[in-house]
């Protein structure tokens, strides 16, 4: 099963491309097709009691050597969602058939990435499949000219930051991959939780490069300028995936990958974690209150709760990983529904600026509504989704006796209802401007998926003990 | 071991070269330059196929997209590469020294390393590692070329657009 | 029957918007039923709590996130109150808030909001009453910002920051006794000897949410809320949140620490004092009646930071009258607001002879939150100053009998101002009787409380001998 | 083998460094897009190096080597790329210069 949810997408997009020119204009359904397959799949295999066994054929014949647990279902299916919402905002937003066909294609290889990502077990596949998916995205970024008048430069700016930074991660991962060659003699998760159990500083020195790495990847403070430039110069469905899940799987989810599966119960490196984690929650957070894009904003807030998943790894590790995954699955929801939102507006208003804006609530009345619902999730209010993984991801500082650091995640949730409140304040309440006394809400195109995020955060949010129980009978 | 220490030398003193040098062309000739020498270290260490992808792909594929990318590019007015000139060598002379300085501490440490020795009992050739064991790296290698022909598909249409 | 209770509100709430294409008549009405049918259940659990039963159901999740409604006397006793002066506004506000945008959204807030509130006062999981807890801040939120305007948008944003900042507070306590007991079930922790330092985290969260020193700024901005509103907010329930869990956690739950109450008496002293000194220099109406609010809720905390018998019962006792009555002051507010068109005191007066049921309702609910005999806040605060005195803390008892005379002093300046006097402006009549009659209907109600205070009375005493019956 | 392992670790580390610090220097130093590139590829040249020796020095080259390949092809993808991006830069602004995109703060 865990082969074919690399191979089904790689073939998708060969056939796409096989096919005659006149039947592009299906790409995006075929991918949203592939998209939904896969998330489907990722949740069979990973959450429920059906035998998938009947594919084992395949890994006679293929020698990838996959290992999918919890985590990785989690992340697949948070690909699988946040893709389909990608694709239909692309469908509104892009206005060129063939710019659609490339965000379709483009869209499935960078799917292959993730899922890679979810699912590899050794240092460089890691490598290999975050790389996929960054370029991947990073043609997206710079292939789409939609919107790109109001955008002006910032593609280019925001594109070049992104590809640097990026290979200047790639640079710090393979070095430490060389290290680990050197004082583990294997690169895969196993001999590397072997070499770190032994006493070496090599191997640390390695780990820490690594880290560093997957730090500037994930856009963690002290790494996190390119982020906010990449995500405001992207169009729209780009900046749904990029926030939704990219920059996610290729940064957060690897290491909570390694994190989880090289490193023992001891871990020296701890204090890193929390550290960053910290650092990264309240700089995040401050930018963000200090931003007028919207976007931007979304994006700092995103640095912001990043720190979470990081700071929860630096806990209890058991509970950690299950916030920190918990905490992934709902933020890659929230801030993808919101990043839509964001696309709604700007294809309504033309414009981000929460300056210019005000009392669009009143015109735009589901916009308002999923928005209050994902910003409330993000700020950790009950009874949403966001509120229970931010709460597991405090228990689980708490039970390693980290107290000052539990203590700054909660205080931190009033920073990112301080600045969420004001964009609701700028963006949707007030009196209408006349500028905006004729605009009208989004497409149903760009409702739907919208409404159906903010319908599952509070699905989860309410119904979460019931999800946990699943979450933990399943084994993880 | 002199004479690996003399090549490494060289190697660096071409990297050097092509990141101290005025024009950009020359620059690009240096990086070829230190693909190649790389790839005779490499082919003398005993990386032999490794060696001939960096000399055929570094330093001849990445090295002709260079060379073309600054033979279309240069259109700047002599004045001001003059000037850039200028400021140029105020940004880079300290370079060579900080290198020497680097070289110098470097050679000073002396400390124990843990080197994991494995028996090379399970490293085979290099042919078997690459196409049975690391199949996932080259179907990652596919996907990479893959998204690399969309991007030149994209960026040479969105061109084609803009001379319109 | 608790299950009931708690979600026929909360779930029903969100049919509102649908029910209200259909018909807006059908909404309102439904709106009330849902509300009525909490009050229903709470009264149904009335003979049981009598008899000192205690009925508990459960939802078991892992990691002690279980859901856990417990209905003991002192629940009960609390979800009358809130949804009997729930129902009377949900009433009230069928006229008043039919002139204004966003209908919907008011209903399914306020609804929502007594839901949460039932869940808040049966839940004896210390992490579902953060839950219910924040489901009223958002719920408060939105209403606060009703008019949308920037000002009322930037208050709402306000309260909702600094309650926010007190239940964040207090959740950091909240682990904190985790950390101490290994559970959330408050029932499994009854008895713990709490250290200072998180009584004080779990403090802060309480103090923040019934605006006493040093939170109590965000509540007289409030009042920008539709009357209604602030009278939900106010009077009937949100305030009283932070009494009642306190009454929960350290009455209830915790060994009574000694330290706690100097600490808690001195702020509500301090409390009360100050806001009865703003509520006699204001010349906003609804701020005058809000600053009322911080200064009666000094009182209950009083009652409760004694510690005896006498005291705990006095402060229930006037968390019911108080309610009652202040919500009466708050509505009257609203019909003198809406039919006036100004809420400036200095621009109103002798309205008592186009509104005379009006300002009838309103001098006895008034009287009734001065402590005149024989209305309902009478006894309450008459119980609570008694135990102050019991319990040898004269100055605070002093302190307090200034307070209350602060009281007359400006909610009488308050009345002539309104209603006595030469008219100004244009004469205001009652235009809706349906607001009206729920006034006097509220006033009524703290009359027959105080005549007829032994039944409430009675519900108390089991309360409190289950509160303190176990840790005393 | 019979090569001192640490005094020939620390040389081909301190080699490594150098092409590092040079390809560091190089990006860092300059506004020339061009240039950043050609820093950035001397940075990948100090990585494939470090990780030939890594295979050399612990009797596992045939993997690094299997790696340096998977390397050298991602390499070429990114150049390809980045190329590609410079030219409609230049095509945009007639310019190579870095300045021109520091258009985006905070």
């Amino acid at each position: 099963m865990s082969h074919l949810l690399l191979l089904v997408p790689f073939l998708a997009v060969v056939v796409l491309n096989l096919l005659p020119k006149r039947a592009r204009g299906a790409a995006l359904w075929v991918s949203f097709g592939v998209l939904g397959l896969e998330a489907a799949a990722a949740f069979v295999e990973r959450f429920s009691s059906i035998d998938s066994s009947a594919f084992t054929w395949l890994e006679s014949v293929f020698g990838f050597r996959l290992a999918a647990d919890h985590l990785s279902g989690l992340a697949m299916l948070c690909a699988g969602i946040v893709g389909m919402v990608a694709l239909l905002v692309a469908r509104r937003t892009l206005k060129d058939a063939g710019e659609k066909f490339f965000f379709a294609n483009l869209v499935l290889v960078a799917l292959v990435g993730i899922n890679g990502i979810a699912m590899v077990r050794d240092l460089f596949s890691l490598y290999v499949f975050v790389e996929v998916t960054a370029i991947a995205t990073f043609i997206l970024i710079t292939a789409s000219r939609s919107g790109a008048a109001s955008r002006g430069e910032q593609v280019f700016e925001g594109a070049w930051k992104y590809i640097i930074l990026s290979v200047v991660a790639s640079v710090l991962m393979l070095t430490s991959i060389g290290f680990f060659l050197l004082s583990a003699g294997d690169i895969t998760f196993d001999a590397v939780k072997t070499a770190l159990g032994a006493p070496g500083s090599l191997t640390w020195v390695a780990m820490a490069l690594f880290l560093c790495g997957l730090f500037v990847k994930g856009g963690l403070v002290p790494f996190h300028g390119w982020l906010a430039d990449a995500y405001t110069a992207a169009p729209a469905p780009v900046s749904v995936f990029m926030a939704g899940i990219v920059t996610k799987a290729s940064g957060i989810f690897a290491l909570l990958r390694i994190v989880s599966s090289t490193m023992g119960s001891a871990l020296p490196g701890r204090e890193i974690l929390l550290v960053v984690g910290a650092l990264t929650i309240v700089v995040g957070a401050f930018l963000a209150l200090g931003q007028s894009n919207m976007k931007r904003m979304l994006a700092y807030s995103s640095v912001s709760q990043m720190g979470y998943i990081v700071l929860a790894l630096g806990g209890d590790l058991n509970l950690g990983i299950l916030a920190a995954g918990l905490h992934f699955f709902n933020h890659a929801i929230s801030k993808s529904q919101l990043f839509a939102n964001a696309a709604a507006i700007e294809e309504q208003l033309g414009t981000l600026n929460m300056d210019e804006m005000g009392g669009i609530g009143a015109r735009m009345p589901v916009t308002a509504g999923t928005t209050a619902v994902a910003t409330l999730s993000i700020a950790g209010l009950p009874p949403l989704a966001g509120f229970w993984s931010k709460l597991l991801i405090v228990l689980a500082l708490w039970n390693a006796k980290e107290y000052g650091f539990a203590a700054v995640a909660i205080l931190a949730s009033l920073v990112t209802l301080a600045y969420f409140l004001s964009l609701q304040r700028r963006v949707f309440f007030g009196k209408t401007h006349p500028k905006w006394a004729h605009v009208k809400e989004a497409a149903p195109g760009l409702l739907v998926p919208v409404v159906a995020l903010a319908l599952i955060t509070i699905a989860l949010g309410v119904g979460f003990p019931f999800a946990l129980r699943v979450l933990l009978g399943g084994g993880a | 071991m002199i004479w690996m220490t003399l090549l490494l030398v060289v190697l660096v003193l071409a990297a050097l070269w092509a990141s101290m040098t005025t024009a950009l062309l020359r620059a690009a000739l240096g990086l070829a330059l230190t693909s190649a020498l790389l790839a005779v270290v490499m082919f003398s260490m005993g990386a032999t196929l490794a060696a001939v992808m960096e000399l055929s792909v570094c330093a001849g594929l990445i090295s002709v997209v260079l060379v073309s990318v600054t033979s279309l590019t240069q259109r700047r007015p002599l004045k001001e590469a003059l000037a850039n000139r200028r400021s140029r060598l105020r940004r880079y002379w300290p370079l060579p020294l900080v290198l020497i300085a680097v070289g110098v501490a470097l050679s000073f440490v002396h400390a124990p390393v843990e080197i994991a020795l494995r028996v090379p009992a399970g490293d085979g050739d290099v042919r078997t590692v690459l196409w049975s064991l690391r199949q996932l790296d080259l179907f990652g290698q596919i996907l990479i070329l893959l998204a690399g022909v969309f991007g030149v598909l994209v960026l040479f249409r969105k061109e084609a657009k803009h001379d319109d | 029957m608790l299950l009931v209770a708690v979600f026929a509100p909360l779930a029903g709430a969100f049919l509102l918007p649908l029910l209200g294409s259909v018909s807006r008549r059908l909404r309102d009405v439904s709106a009330l039923a849902m509300v009525l049918v909490s009050l229903g259940c709470s009264l149904a659990l009335v003979s049981g709590a009598l008899r000192g039963d205690i009925v508990s159901f459960s939802i078991i999740g892992p990691l002690g996130l279980s859901l856990i409604l417990t209905a003991d006397a002192l629940a009960v006793f609390m979800a009358i109150v809130s949804s009997l002066v729930g129902a009377v506004i949900m009433l009230f506000s069928f006229d008043y808030i039919s002139h204004y945008e966003n209908q919907n959204e008011y209903y399914v807030m306020a609804v929502v909001f007594l839901g949460a509130m039932m869940g808040l006062v049966f839940s004896t999981n210390l992490i579902y009453l953060f839950v219910f807890w924040e489901i009223t801040g958002i719920a408060s939120w939105r209403l606060i910002g009703f008019y949308r305007g920037k000002a009322d948008v930037l208050k709402a944003d306000k309260a909702f920051l600094i309650t926010a900042l007190g239940a964040l507070v207090m959740l950091v306590g909240i682990l904190a006794v985790y950390g101490l007991t290994g559970t959330f079930d408050l029932t499994a922790m009854k008895g713990t000897a709490l250290p200072l330092g998180i009584s004080a985290l779990l403090l802060i969260g309480l103090l923040s949410k019934s605006a006493t020193l040093p939170f109590q700024t965000w509540l007289p901005d409030a009042g920008v809320a539709p009357a209604p509103v602030t009278a939900l907010l106010h009077a009937a329930v949100l305030v009283k949140i932070g009494v009642y869990v306190f009454a929960r956690l350290f009455l209830a739950t915790f060994a009574f620490v000694e330290a706690l109450r100097t600490i808690v008496a001195s702020l509500a002293g301090a409390s009360a004092l100050v806001s009865a000194g703003a509520a006699l220099v204001e010349t906003d109406f609804k701020r005058i009646v809000a600053y009322s609010t911080v200064s009666q809720i000094g009182f209950i905390f009083l009652g409760l930071a004694m510690g005896n018998p006498l005291g705990a019962a006095g402060a229930l006792l006037y968390i019911l009258m108080h309610g009652l009555a202040k919500a009466g002051l708050f509505l009257s507010a609203g019909i003198v607001e809406q039919n006036a068109g100004t809420k400036d005191i200095t621009k109103l007066g002798g309205l008592i002879r186009t509104m005379p049921w009006t300002a009838a309702a309103f001098l006895l609910c008034s009287f009734s939150v001065m402590g005149i005999p024989p209305f309902g806040g009478f006894f309450g605060k008459y119980m609570v100053l008694s135990a102050a005195v019991s319990a040898n803390e004269i100055v605070l008892a002093t302190v307090f009998f200034v307070g209350a005379l602060l009281t007359i002093l400006y909610l009488f300046r308050l009345f002539t101002k309104v209603f006595l006097g030469e008219p100004k402006g244009t004469p205001a009549a009652e235009k809706s009787r349906l607001m009206v009659a729920c006034v006097v209907l509220l006033a009524a109600l703290s009359l027959i409380g105080g005549l007829a205070v032994g039944w409430p009375s009675e519900l108390a005493r089991v309360a409190i001998s289950q509160m303190l019956g176990v840790t005393g | 083998m019979t090569i001192e392992i640490p005094q020939s670790f620390w040389l081909y580390f301190t080699f490594f460094a150098l092409l590092l610090v040079d390809g560091l220097w190089c990006m860092l130093a300059t506004h020339n897009l061009v240039r950043i590139l050609i820093g950035l590829e001397i940075l990948m040249k100090s990585v494939t190096f470090f990780l030939i020796v890594a295979g050399y020095l612990s009797g596992r080259m045939a993997l690094a080597q299997a790696l340096v390949i998977t390397v050298i092809v991602i390499e070429v993808v990114v150049v390809v790329v980045v190329a590609g991006v410079i030219l409609g830069f230049f095509r945009k602004h007639d310019s190579l210069d870095v300045e021109n995109t520091r258009s985006m703060k905070g």
